[in-house]
């Protein structure tokens, strides 16, 4: 199973900063292996990102997203306490889902 | 990641099954599960292409779109940080496009209502070129460019 | 160590710290270099094309280890080139200019040698990593000095292009326990390719030269 | 408008910044190509993959592993059983358990001997991870090293056995062998060198180490992963042409004691992320 996130979700003036590191390969489909063999795409293609179950952003990526994808963004509202939740799902149809809790 | 036994569908590119529903238009608000993914905006090779897949028509330049903390040179094309903030009064959402990349699509971000239309990430780059951040606003296609030069490193080759 | 050779480190060591300390710490320091040479030995696995015998070091690579961050005494500088001048062989029919365009790509080229390389893959001479040399290649190193301008700078005689390809064959005999490899007398690079790298240096038309 | 091809224009642009940067003429350009590497240095400065390391070595120190069932968490990095803050700034360093000098790698290797019940073959098996398979011994690396952040090196020399290997360690950094005559210093040992545009530590000055040794491990963009400082010493040998140093050998914890040592000091700051 893929690795956890690693969620920071802090309160900035009346905004809540979200930054993530996702693990994973983001394998481009273009590279070859030792044996002169392409490697095949495997990617994530879907990011959504919760607040408190409410939905604050969406995302669709490509395989030039590069590997360990990072992920920074704001948005209005958030307090202490209230709960981040992000899901990827990668071109293979696995999925991971990570809480964090906003400091 | 040895993980492969969730695999829902096997093939040669690496679809699956959402990539399969190839949505048209942009995103809706919702779990990443029942998301779509362009396929045809992901395979574009050039801007308007990208653009005409995601349903929309010429976009025009913008001074109100800027790279943020985006260096001009990448010591590694691995790894190119790019942040981009859209001053555009209803921002609906936020691409990068990079030019000389084998698909130009990147990725593509919902800014969803109370979502500041400003998004951090980092993106691979095979060599030096245009990079566009392609904003979706009102309704309407927008569009600035920066160049970023990819260094070549290492030394026993 | 046979015995000659200890003479030999013993009268170098009399020439090289008599002065300042004695030579009463360099018996201690001798057992500390041996034994280091003996764990190096244990410590790595041949691995492709590089087999633990390039851990077996000559009489150049000993003494330059031996002497590194200090002077090197006259005499064994000198012992040193006059052996690695003699190794050196001068292509056969005389033609020490060859190909500058060839030239630049060995110069470019960083592979060869490493036990990650292909055996029969491309060996360079990785020229731009310590050297400044044709001016359109702006990633260069500085290990070595620059060379960007060589001939156009000292003349395209015949005596430089003998130099040229001397120094490129086998550094050691011109400038004791440089960091420079020995490309010929190493193996690394064939004459040919030696002379196609002394024409990057020395041909008029050579970029490094414009 | 917009797509015009700019192929040659901006490569041109991009020699002039750097021959500017680099070389004598002195035009407004001056410095962009330093200051623009520097800006994207800073920028992955932000989010550093190696926290995913740093993760789940933490996780995986507290499991249950190896055929005695056992964690990670009594194994004595030179603090006591337990104490993982801090332990890296004190290695390498004499273990009377073991009776010789261990750096980080082989301990982790001792206590996975000791308290795990692996074998010692098994302990040390696929130290580097690659594309499809990660090392847990890097994650252990980033977890414990991660422990240490902020904390002065400090590397004892009071055993006979820690000084023995700083010597030879010393020795080894200037043995010069292989096809072509390399030695740790052939690139290390001067001040304001460069290998094409990277820039060369001299790692026989205390500035110079200080920089290099509390900067490892390092996230390494160009691969994506995590690399340790066993990782470090692998691949510069590699790159001399030297045959593989094994992995937890005598001559690299003697070459790491060495360089542990002349960083003594300065403030220890890894994970990194590094080109």
């Amino acid at each position: 199973m893929a690795d956890p996130m690693k969620i920071r979700a802090n309160v900035v003036g009346d905004s809540t900063e979200v930054k993530v590191l996702m693990s994973h390969e983001m394998e481009t489909g273009q590279r070859k292996d030792a044996q002169g063999k392409t490697i095949p795409a495997w990617f994530i293609q879907n990011v959504t990102v919760a607040h408190n179950g409410k939905p604050v952003l969406n995302a669709q990526w490509g395989p030039a997203i590069a590997k360990n994808p990072f992920l920074s963004f704001k948005f209005k509202g958030g307090a202490k306490g209230d709960k981040i939740e992000i899901t990827w799902v990668d071109s293979r149809g696995e999925k991971r889902t990570d809480e964090a809790v906003i400091a | 990641m040895q993980n492969t036994r969730r695999q829902v569908l096997k093939s040669g590119g690496g679809l699956t099954l959402f990539a399969l529903l190839a949505a048209a238009g942009w995103l809706k608000p919702g779990d990443a599960a029942a998301q779509a993914w362009n396929k045809g905006a992901f395979e574009a090779k050039s801007l308007d292409e990208a653009v005409k897949a995601v349903g929309g028509g010429t976009p025009a330049q913008s001074k109100d779109i800027a790279f943020v903390a985006t260096p001009d040179i990448a010591e590694n094309g691995a790894v190119v940080p790019i942040t981009i903030a859209s001053a555009l009064p209803k921002t609906e959402s936020i691409a990068i496009l990079i030019e000389k990349n084998p698909n130009i699509l990147a990725a593509s971000f919902d800014i969803l209502p109370g979502t500041e239309p400003s998004i951090g990430t980092r993106v691979k780059m095979g060599q030096s070129s245009n990079v566009y951040a392609l904003v979706k606003a009102d309704g309407k296609y927008y569009v600035a460019s920066k160049e970023i030069k990819v260094t070549l490193g290492g030394c026993g080759g | 160590m046979n015995r000659r050779q200890s003479i030999r480190a013993l009268a170098a060591c009399a020439a090289a710290v008599a002065v300042v300390l004695g030579c009463a710490t360099a018996p201690g320091d001798a057992e500390v270099s041996a034994k280091a040479a003996a764990v190096l030995q244990s410590s790595f696995k041949e691995q492709g094309q590089a087999k633990l015998d390039r851990l077996v070091q000559d009489d150049t690579q000993k003494t330059c280890s031996e002497y590194s961050g200090k002077v090197i005494p006259k005499d064994v500088a000198e012992r040193i080139e006059k052996a690695n001048l003699a190794s050196i062989k001068w292509p056969a029919d005389g033609k020490l200019l060859g190909d500058w365009k060839n030239g630049e790509r060995i110069a470019q080229e960083g592979r060869g040698m490493q036990y990650s390389d292909d055996p029969k893959g491309p060996v360079g001479a990785n020229c731009y990593a310590c050297h400044r040399l044709s001016p359109q290649e702006v990633s260069y190193g500085t290990i070595g000095p620059p060379l960007y301008q060589f001939g156009k700078l000292r003349g395209y005689s015949d005596e430089m292009r003998k130099y040229a390809y001397g120094k490129i064959y086998n550094a050691e005999a011109y400038n004791a326990c440089t960091n420079m490899p020995r490309f010929g007398h190493s193996g690394i690079l064939s004459v040919q390719q030696i002379s196609d790298v002394v024409a990057l240096l020395m041909d008029p038309d050579s970029p490094v030269n414009k | 408008m917009m797509r015009v091809r700019r192929g040659v224009a901006p490569v041109a642009a991009f020699v002039l910044a750097l021959v500017s940067a680099f070389g004598a003429p002195a035009v407004p350009a001056q410095g962009n190509a330093v200051d623009e590497i520097a800006k994207y240095r800073a920028a992955l400065q932000d989010g550093n993959p190696a926290e995913l390391w740093e993760a789940r070595g933490a996780d995986l120190w507290k499991q249950k592993r190896g055929p005695k069932t056992a964690s990670l968490e009594q194994c004595d990095l030179g603090l006591g059983p337990g104490v993982v803050k801090g332990a890296y700034a004190r290695l390498p360093r004499y273990f009377a358990d073991a009776d010789r000098v261990m750096d980080l790698e082989t301990r982790i290797v001792w206590c996975m001997v000791t308290l795990q019940g692996f074998s010692e073959a098994d302990a040390k098996k696929g130290p580097f991870g690659g594309p499809d398979r990660k090392a847990d011994m890097e994650a252990y690396v980033a977890y414990v090293t991660s422990e240490s952040r902020g904390v002065k090196m400090n590397v004892a020399l009071d055993h006979p056995k820690e000084r023995e290997a700083y010597r030879l360690g010393e020795k080894m950094f200037y043995f010069r062998g292989g096809t072509h005559d390399f030695a740790c210093a052939t690139c290390h040992g001067e001040d304001g060198k460069r290998i094409r545009l990277q820039d060369l530590p001299n790692l026989t000055q205390t500035a110079g180490a200080q920089k290099a040794y509390t900067t490892w491990p390092a996230y390494r963009v160009s691969q994506g992963e995590l690399r340790s400082f066993q990782w470090r010493l692998n691949d510069c040998f590699r790159q001399q042409r030297f045959p593989e140093l094994v992995f937890a050998s005598d001559a690299s914890i003697a070459l790491t004691m060495f360089l542990a040592r002349n960083a003594n000091g300065a403030a220890f700051d890894a994970p990194a992320i590094k080109r």
